[in-house]
């Protein structure tokens, strides 16, 4: 291109090109003096100050975080029936749930659906959280939520855990206890003890109440299983659920908790692992 | 004391470089080297030519000699590398013993 | 043989002399690199519309401090399959080149170090030892993007050598001196000879108004391109941007530094920052009068009278000293790095022959005046 | 005793010992830095010989031309990276022989010849250094030498140049040849 071009206009091009570019920087190094304030995306100014240092001194100033920020986690366990759905959808595996059954009755969450489940452990991973936000979509009762909370930084990663669960440890061995009662109840042998060895190749031991609700409401955990009727007693009140009627569930999941119902040999514990 | 007395420690010290010029110029394979011990030869001459002109401060003849010296072992330095390139080019050697082909 | 030690004592004082200037001005770069990296950043950060170093000490002013202590702190690595002597000696070479101009330079009346009759070429000359220093750090280095980066380094300085030659003898050739006090001397004041207003005898002497107009530049308006032409070369000679190749960080991570660390590595700093003042300072002195005022005399308001004098020397050369660094990083943080054959095409097709012009013009001027 | 004297003897000693190094080293990439320290002893020697305009030359020309190309000469001849280049030596007590019988036979003529009695030496022409106020610059003197006397030297000079550099561009442009390797500095 140079050699196209003539000597003289190679150049005149290049000084005018130089002076244009100085020209161009110490504006922008004038325009120093000025900084943009720190003001939220909701302000009307927000889009309108294209001059001046751009740089927020975070730790000192932030930009406000709109209300409807999603970015860390939040379980609001109250509402939480520990159906587990959050933690199979989500794409890192950043939530562990355990869930104990519940003998005594539990009330209701804050949308009326019927708690069964004593949620152990309800543990979030935010450093492998990748703030997808399936979890709180598949959320039935909305507890589980995404909050403005974005920064929370640690120097520990094992800060970075989440821990949810409103039981303490001891009141977790008493429910489970009282869960195990109930189930050996019925039927004498139990197989698995109350001790949570995973299963090889699960990392997360977790209790998998989700076959529990959709077994008591579905006819074939009726007829198949009658043994285990026992076991669900306390929480088998109503008839159908109404989260039921709420979310599609993939059929082709629901297909071996349910077989898994239908042996005649209790199962309180089962592990939970996450097909993908 | 005038500078007679350092001039012969100028002619000493030009001795001595003009004898281990030689030395490298007989005894280096390398053609490079050869060249280095070429330079210090010019210098050990220089050196003397300097030496001398200290006493003829209006005239500078020494001075001037010296200079047209250091331009001519600039176009030597310049030719003679030229030809050393040239020589590995074309026998991958700059061993200049082993360059006594005349067909090369 | 009785003497020896009287004569080791009378040998001391002008030594402890030499070595107190000499530690002074190396104080001084030591303290300026610290200033102009830390100007450096601010100016980068500023053009690209950033902040800069804000929170090492008050507005971040003692960033280049901790990064020096940093520095001074890391451990001595040497590579295994380096050249050692050439690698260990090759920063403080580069340091030394640079660090020995400053002993030439007029900082004022009476004030200058060594008052060299061959100051000029003296600086020039000692630009050859930095070359070789980088050629020892690249080669000692023993890595291939070290020694390619010391090659074009070498390249690059040796062929902006020629420009930057030409456009210093364009003004030696009109000052019939190489001394760098007494071409200074000659664009102010105190100038001996009559003194035209842009070198036209028709036009009024101005050699006891003094200020901006007994500047070379002004004195003789070719040595403006003469004189933008030595800035061009300039800033290739001191590898600074868009001259940078040599330590291109696309193509050679960091050319011929790339394995240096800690005290050496500071030392590669100085004498780029160093580097930077002195050729700035050359450009003050042979182009817009050294150490003189810019200020004139004004009838009764003696303006330049009042401002010259050894202080104000200083003052004005390390103005306009780092008038010249600033404009080093504001083109560092402008323009895009050349390309080897631009490099090449620029000095050799654009400012040589332009420099071979102004000092034809030089010589006839000179000649006919 | 005098300062003279003292940059004199560590000049001196500076020059002899790396041209020492020079001849010692069989890596050519420290004898041409020891080429470059003996280049420099002399310019200092030169400096101190009232020849200031030449010392400067000296640097400029040696140290930045001639070190500096002999230094990419070597990088252009040299087949392996990552090896120090070598080079092999032959003749050695044969040239030990030349070159001490050489140096014996110039330090006796120096000191046979009696230099001091020459008459322009004893004329009174020569610098007496601690009383005599320096010879100024040597620049102008230079200057008008060689566009006066010497006029038709420095012309001989800028041609011989001219043709120096015009045929080193031409030896050393790569050949256009079958078979030859391309120059490669690093392979």
């Amino acid at each position: 291109m140079m050699a196209q071009r003539g000597y003289w206009a190679n150049l005149r091009t290049g000084l005018r090109t130089v002076w244009t570019g100085l020209r161009l920087t110490f504006r922008h190094l004038k325009q120093a003096r000025r900084r943009r304030a720190p003001v939220p995306i909701w302000d009307p100014s927000y889009f309108r100050q294209p001059d001046g240092q751009v740089t927020i001194r975070y730790p000192h100033e932030a930009i406000p975080v709109p209300d409807t920020g999603r970015y860390r986690l939040h379980n609001h366990i109250d509402d939480c029936i520990g159906c587990l759905k959050c933690a199979r959808v989500c794409p890192v595996d950043c939530i562990t749930i355990e869930t104990i059954k519940a003998v005594e009755d539990l009330g209701t969450t804050s949308n009326g659906q019927k708690k069964r489940l004593w949620i152990a452990r309800f543990d979030i991973d935010m450093a492998k959280c990748c703030y997808c936000g399936l979890c709180t979509m598949v959320c039935p009762t909305e507890c589980l939520t995404m909050t403005k909370v974005h920064d929370f930084s640690e120097f520990d990663r094992d800060n970075m855990v989440y821990h949810f669960a409103n039981l303490t440890p001891e009141e977790a061995e008493e429910k489970r206890r009282l869960a195990e009662a109930a189930a050996a109840r019925p039927t004498a042998p139990v197989r698995e003890g109350a001790s949570e060895k995973p299963a090889a190749g699960s990392g997360k031991p977790a209790f998998a109440p989700r076959a529990v609700p959709r077994g008591q409401s579905a006819p074939p955990g009726q007829a198949g299983a009658p043994a285990t009727r026992p076991a669900f007693a306390p929480g088998a009140v109503p008839g159908p659920e109404p989260e039921q009627s709420g979310e599609a569930e993939p059929k082709a999941e629901t297909s071996s908790p349910q077989a898994e119902e239908r042996k005649p040999t209790p199962r309180p514990f089962v592990f939970k692992r996450k097909e993908s | 004391m005038g500078s007679a007395a350092y001039l012969n420690g100028y002619l000493v010290i030009g001795a001595l470089l003009f004898a281990l010029g030689l030395f490298a110029v007989l005894t280096r394979r390398n053609a490079i080297g050869v060249l280095m011990g070429v330079e210090l030869m010019l210098n050990a001459a220089n050196l003397n030519l300097v030496a001398f002109s200290q006493f003829d401060p209006y005239r500078l003849g020494g001075q001037v000699a010296a200079l047209l010296v250091i331009v001519l072992a600039v176009c030597e330095a310049a030719v003679a590398l030229a030809i050393v390139l040239n020589l590995y080019d074309r026998l991958q050697t700059v061993n200049v013993d082993e360059v006594d082909n005349l067909r090369a | 043989m009785g003497s020896g030690m009287e004569f080791f004592i009378a040998l001391l004082g002008p030594v402890l002399g030499v070595m107190f200037v000499a530690l002074l001005v190396a104080s001084f770069i030591a303290l300026y690199t610290l200033a102009a990296v830390y100007a450096e950043r601010k100016v980068s950060a500023f053009i690209q519309d950033r902040v800069g170093p804000l929170e090492t000490g008050p507005r971040g002013l003692l960033q280049t401090v901790a990064d020096i202590l940093k520095l001074l702190l890391k451990e001595d690595i040497v590579p295994r399959m380096a050249d050692k002597p050439l690698w260990v000696v090759a920063p403080f070479v580069v340091f030394s080149a640079v660090f020995v101009g400053y002993a030439v330079m007029p900082f004022g009346p009476e004030l200058v170090a060594a008052n060299l009759n061959v100051g000029v070429l003296f600086i020039t000359a000692f630009a050859a030892f930095e070359v070789a220093g980088l050629l020892l750090a690249g080669w000692g280095s023993n890595n291939k993007y070290a020694l390619y980066g010391a090659v074009r380094s070498v390249a690059q300085v040796i062929s902006y050598e020629i420009p930057a030659g030409l456009a210093v003898l364009s003004v030696v050739l009109l000052a019939g001196t190489l001394n760098l006090q007494e071409i200074v001397l000659q664009q102010g004041i105190g100038a001996s000879g009559p003194r035209h207003l842009f070198g036209l005898p028709f036009l009024p002497d101005v050699s006891a108004l003094g200020g901006l107009f007994t500047w070379n530049v002004l004195a003789y308006p070719h040595l403006l391109i003469a004189f933008a032409i030595y800035f061009i070369a300039s800033l290739a000679e001191v590898n600074r941007a868009p001259f940078d190749i040599p330590e291109a960080e696309s193509e050679l991570v960091a050319g011929y530094h790339t394995e240096y660390g800690g005290i050496k590595f500071a030392f590669f700093y100085l004498a780029e920052y160093g580097g930077m003042l002195l050729v700035g300072l050359i450009g003050a002195v042979l182009f817009l009068g050294g150490w003189h005022s810019p200020l004139p005399n004004l009838g009764p308001v003696r303006l330049a009278d009042w401002t010259t004098g050894p202080i104000w020397g200083i003052f004005w050369l390390l103005l306009k000293g780092f008038a010249a660094v600033f404009v080093h990083m504001w083109a560092r943080w402008t323009l895009p790095r050349l390309r080897v054959d631009q490099l090449m095409y620029l000095c050799w097709k654009v400012l040589t022959p332009f420099a071979v012009a102004m000092v034809v013009v030089s010589a006839f001027w000179a000649s006919w005046r | 005793m005098d300062y003279y004297r003292i940059a004199f003897y560590l000049f001196g000693a500076l020059t002899v010992l790396a041209a020492v190094v020079v001849v010692w080293s069989r890596n050519l990439i420290h004898a041409g830095m020891g080429l470059l320290l003996t280049l420099f002893g002399v310019a200092g020697l030169y400096a101190l010989a009232a020849a200031d305009f030449l010392a400067v030359v000296q640097i400029l020309v040696y140290v930045g031309g001639i070190v500096i190309l002999l230094l990419f000469g070597i990088m252009l001849t040299q087949r392996i990276a990552g090896r120090a280049p070598r080079t092999g030596v032959v003749n050695r007590t044969v040239g030990a022989l030349i070159a001490t019988g050489l140096f014996v036979l110039f330090v006796m003529v120096i000191f046979s010849a009696r230099f001091a009695e020459l008459p322009w030496i004893a004329q009174g022409r020569m610098i007496d250094r601690e009383s005599a106020p320096p010879v100024g610059s040597t620049v102008e003197r230079l200057g008008q030498l060689l566009v006066g006397p010497y006029l038709l030297l420095f012309e001989v000079a800028a041609l011989v140049l001219t043709v120096a550099l015009i045929g080193a561009a031409y030896l050393a442009r790569r050949s256009r040849q079958e078979g030859a390797r391309p120059r490669r500095m690093i392979s």
